[in-house]
């Protein structure tokens, strides 16, 4: 299904979210979003993905 | 210096941003002595390691991390944000930026004061970024923050404190709330005039990392905010409009032609 | 910095009229750092013994003497007084002060000029207390000056640099010249500003001797002054008009309510 | 005869600025000058005083 | 200048109170030559004749009222009493004061808005008194109002504008809403230039009610205002750093004393 | 206002330099309602007209002739331009100008005093450019001068007045020679506050000159000299640092929700 | 019945806030509120006052 | 002889400064100096001319 990932439309094959981040690679100190809400890390393995859903994965940066 | 029950030495807030490089960086944090840093999240590419790697940089600094909400237009944004940042920094402060105007980088008082409602609610130490308003000021102590960060002047113009008469007010309204210059300040001397007017503490970046040598910049800056907070507890003598000799006239000598003779 | 060719480790040169104390003029001298200090002369009376006490104190400070001629009006009496005070305090170095106008004490720049002509002829180190004229400033070098003071605000008046610009012009006329801010400063945060704009060093008394602490107001003039001398080294970032986003905007998080559902 | 002392006007013996200082108990870090002009110590022997002189003598103090 | 569709000749709005008498009043209303007054509501003692000899005074100076709700401090006030001023004074135009704090007398911006919606929704033609924030500026356009009403400094403090550089951000931010620059303002230069920056009027009370001489004060605004509005549509020269002569160099005589000899 | 014992209906003075056309010149003087311009002499190439054109012009405005020494570098070069001026422009009155420093144009204070004192002793009426200085003034006036011209900010620059507290204490320290403020006014509304301040004229050329409309600009500048002085005349009301409430409080109405019930 | 008139507690006979106002006087260039809340003129007659009303009547005043 | 005029040498027959500024072609409203000293119009033509003067002859200007 399609999904949208930091502004970029993708193909995945995962059914959740944490499915989708470890297809992806994703590792390390991250945070995630989906559709504008906040989705703890505890809560990825329970957040199924649905085609159009926009995902944020976001990691720390420098800031003022 | 407290603030949400935290002790901190310095009195300067660091930014982390537009170094020119993650050494000069943590120098800079370490010649500043600062105790408190922001930073903030930003999309992670799959597989990067970039952001990963500048976050160990960091908390090896061994300052207090502030995140920020940097950047959001809308409650929205700047909650989800906030949440986001307590999950990765493992902390509940956050710095609650909601710009109103993409010019002035002008905070939203409204969405401000919603966001810091709900984020007040769900447990945060919220620490927003506002104007000088004190009615703005007031709703954002009645939705919970225990500290306010009014600007200076707008985000990365160096311009100092453009409104000094209505901070002044605002520090002598809010006597007993802690108070953080946040923004515009460009120059130590401008941080230390901040601080001689009784602000707790002072935040800034730009005029670090974008100053010709970020590290000796730093340590100004905190040799500035330590010796403006010095000053102020010490009591400034107050201005006065006429001339008055610091030298005795008492004894003066008459070296003039006149006398007995 | 050099005076005179005289090596100076501190930019802060300090007065020592109106303290509460002896005790705490001197601890004041310490705390501050300072490597100069003013002192002038006056009538003694006869069989006297506090100022021949005074004296040994200031001696026994380190700090390099320079005497004033505060409270001369005329050229004249300018010219002895520096001549008595070169034979008492044992050195050519001599702040040159002549009074034009009682109410605002700022220097006769005729007299000021002829005074100056002659000290220097005579082998005086001048150090002339000036205004910001250009005009003034040149002839005073024509008379063989090679350190100006020109006034940031009216003695004792504790107002920082009035006219800004005219100092940053006279700071850029005179580049290889040292500039020593004498006068007006009420704050360190204006004694920073001085040397953040480049002059060379700050002279004050009053803002020290009559603040609440003198002693640790001492203390943050020295820290502030150093401060401001290492920021114009770092490089201040320029001030912009616009406000620019410290935190970067590149890879913001969309959580707007947009996207492709 | 009567000098002109500090603005004060005093009767005094002396002949020289040098007895007349010792005479009125003068001593320590001073400096003098007679009628507007300086006087360095070691001129003051060879100073004599005239009736309405005016001498000043001066002693370090507190200055800004 | 229209406002709410009126077409105004002048650009000067004067308030009727503090005058020392009413003819002093009805003088200095003609000598400005303003073409709008404001008025306000207050209790009425039962048989009272003085207030109802006051209304007649103004009808008959031919000027357009403006009916306030000064020292309301709620919205639900301001919106009660706004009603009962469109009965009294028999117009829909409305001068919208909300006052968040009784020292400085600043708008509460979010009761502010509050009352414009509604009022502008019950068909009034609202003039906010705000600040120079834009983000509120913008929710009190969103809400209907079509006439904006900055301070310039706090109301009756003839400190005239404080903020001139948010002011000129908030002038070029809304290039086309008619901004009546509202309390503050203590000299006609300060008048003057706010019409300069574009301001398109200028209300006022205090400078000219407690002005030696009222009727020549209000003249002398009236002047003001006429001239910094013609020199805004004139274009005024840009300031330079530098000097640069007014008189052309151009073929100066040479008196010194070179030459071919 | 009286200089020199020549009665003037107008306290503006205007330079006649810069203008687009000669039209426009005698328009600009016509609409700024002037009695006073200031001229130069330059060099006259043989067999020329341009210059002979231009002097019955500005004859044929009736205003009265003020003659400059503008450029000169020297007292003697002033001198002998003044002398030139009298013959040519048949008038004892010079608009004394000794530049001493190219950049900021700012007078040379010593030669300045040296050709006051020939002009003066040569039956000149001295009309002499100057800065705030207190002493210089002073001696000015020892050399006969009965006006003084301070300058608000560097030639052309269009800054307005620099200074206010040295030109505030200058207004106070010679309060019945008549003060113009010379040089550096670059908007109407800078040209009222020197007259709230209480200087007796403006002289001004470059901010009509170079205006976008100089003759609307001209008019403007007249308008506001005028009620800027007229301001002056009335009594302005001091600046207060709080806010006072200009509706007034008593009789209050009570609409919000308390009351017996 | 007592009513509260522009802060002052009084005595009323009138039922509405029409005859309240005759009774006591009032005319001229007036608006009125009960409670809090505007009363336009037409509706002053329809108006009842009960025990503890708090009535304004406000008049044309200098404003700023 | 040469003279410099206006800061530009020139050669001139002329023996007075009033021959020379009518030999130039010079008339109407004028001042003059003769190195650098003011020479009025009634002197002119008592003024003569060496070789290697420097005359300014000055007209009214625009000024500010």
């Amino acid at each position: 299904m399609r999904i949208d990932l930091n502004g970029a439309a993708i193909e995945v094959a995962a059914r959740t979210l944490a499915e989708a981040l470890s297809d992806l690679g994703y590792d390390g100190a991250l945070a995630t979003a989906l559709n504008g809400r906040f989705v703890p890390a505890t809560a990825r393995t329970e957040t199924p993905l649905h085609d159009g859903d926009r995902v944020e994965v976001l990691a720390p940066m420098q800031g003022g | 210096m407290q603030l949400y029950d935290i002790d901190l030495a310095s009195r300067l807030l660091l930014g982390t941003a537009q170094y020119p490089s993650p050494q000069i960086l943590t120098d800079a944090i370490a010649a500043s002595g600062c105790g408190v840093i922001t930073v903030s999240l930003r999309r992670e590419i799959a597989g990067a390691r970039g952001a990963n790697g500048f976050w160990p940089l960091l908390q090896a600094t061994g300052a207090r991390i502030l995140p920020n909400t940097a950047g959001c237009h809308s409650a929205r944004e700047a909650i989800t944000t906030a949440q986001m940042a307590r999950e990765v920094f493992a902390t509940s402060w956050i710095k609650l930026e909601v710009i109103g105007n993409a010019d002035t980088l002008q905070p939203d008082p409204f969405a401000l004061v919603e966001a810091a409602r709900v984020l007040c609610a769900d447990g945060f130490a919220v620490f927003p970024y506002t104007t000088e308003d004190l009615i703005v000021a007031e709703r954002l102590l009645d939705a919970g923050c225990r500290v306010l960060m009014p600007w200076g002047a707008p985000i990365g113009s160096g311009r100092g404190l453009r409104h000094v008469d209505a901070l002044t007010a605002m520090r002598g309204h809010f006597p007993s709330v802690p108070l953080i210059i946040d923004a515009g300040i460009g120059a130590p001397s401008q941080a230390a005039q901040a601080m001689e007017m009784g602000f707790d503490a002072v935040l800034l970046n730009t005029a670090v990392a974008k100053a010709g040598d970020p590290v000796a910049m730093a340590r100004a800056f905190g040799q500035a905010v330590a010796a403006g907070r010095l000053a102020f507890e010490a009591g400034l003598m107050p201005p006065r409009d006429m001339a008055a000799p610091s030298t005795p006239v008492l004894g003066m000598a008459d070296l003039g032609l006149g006398g007995l003779r």
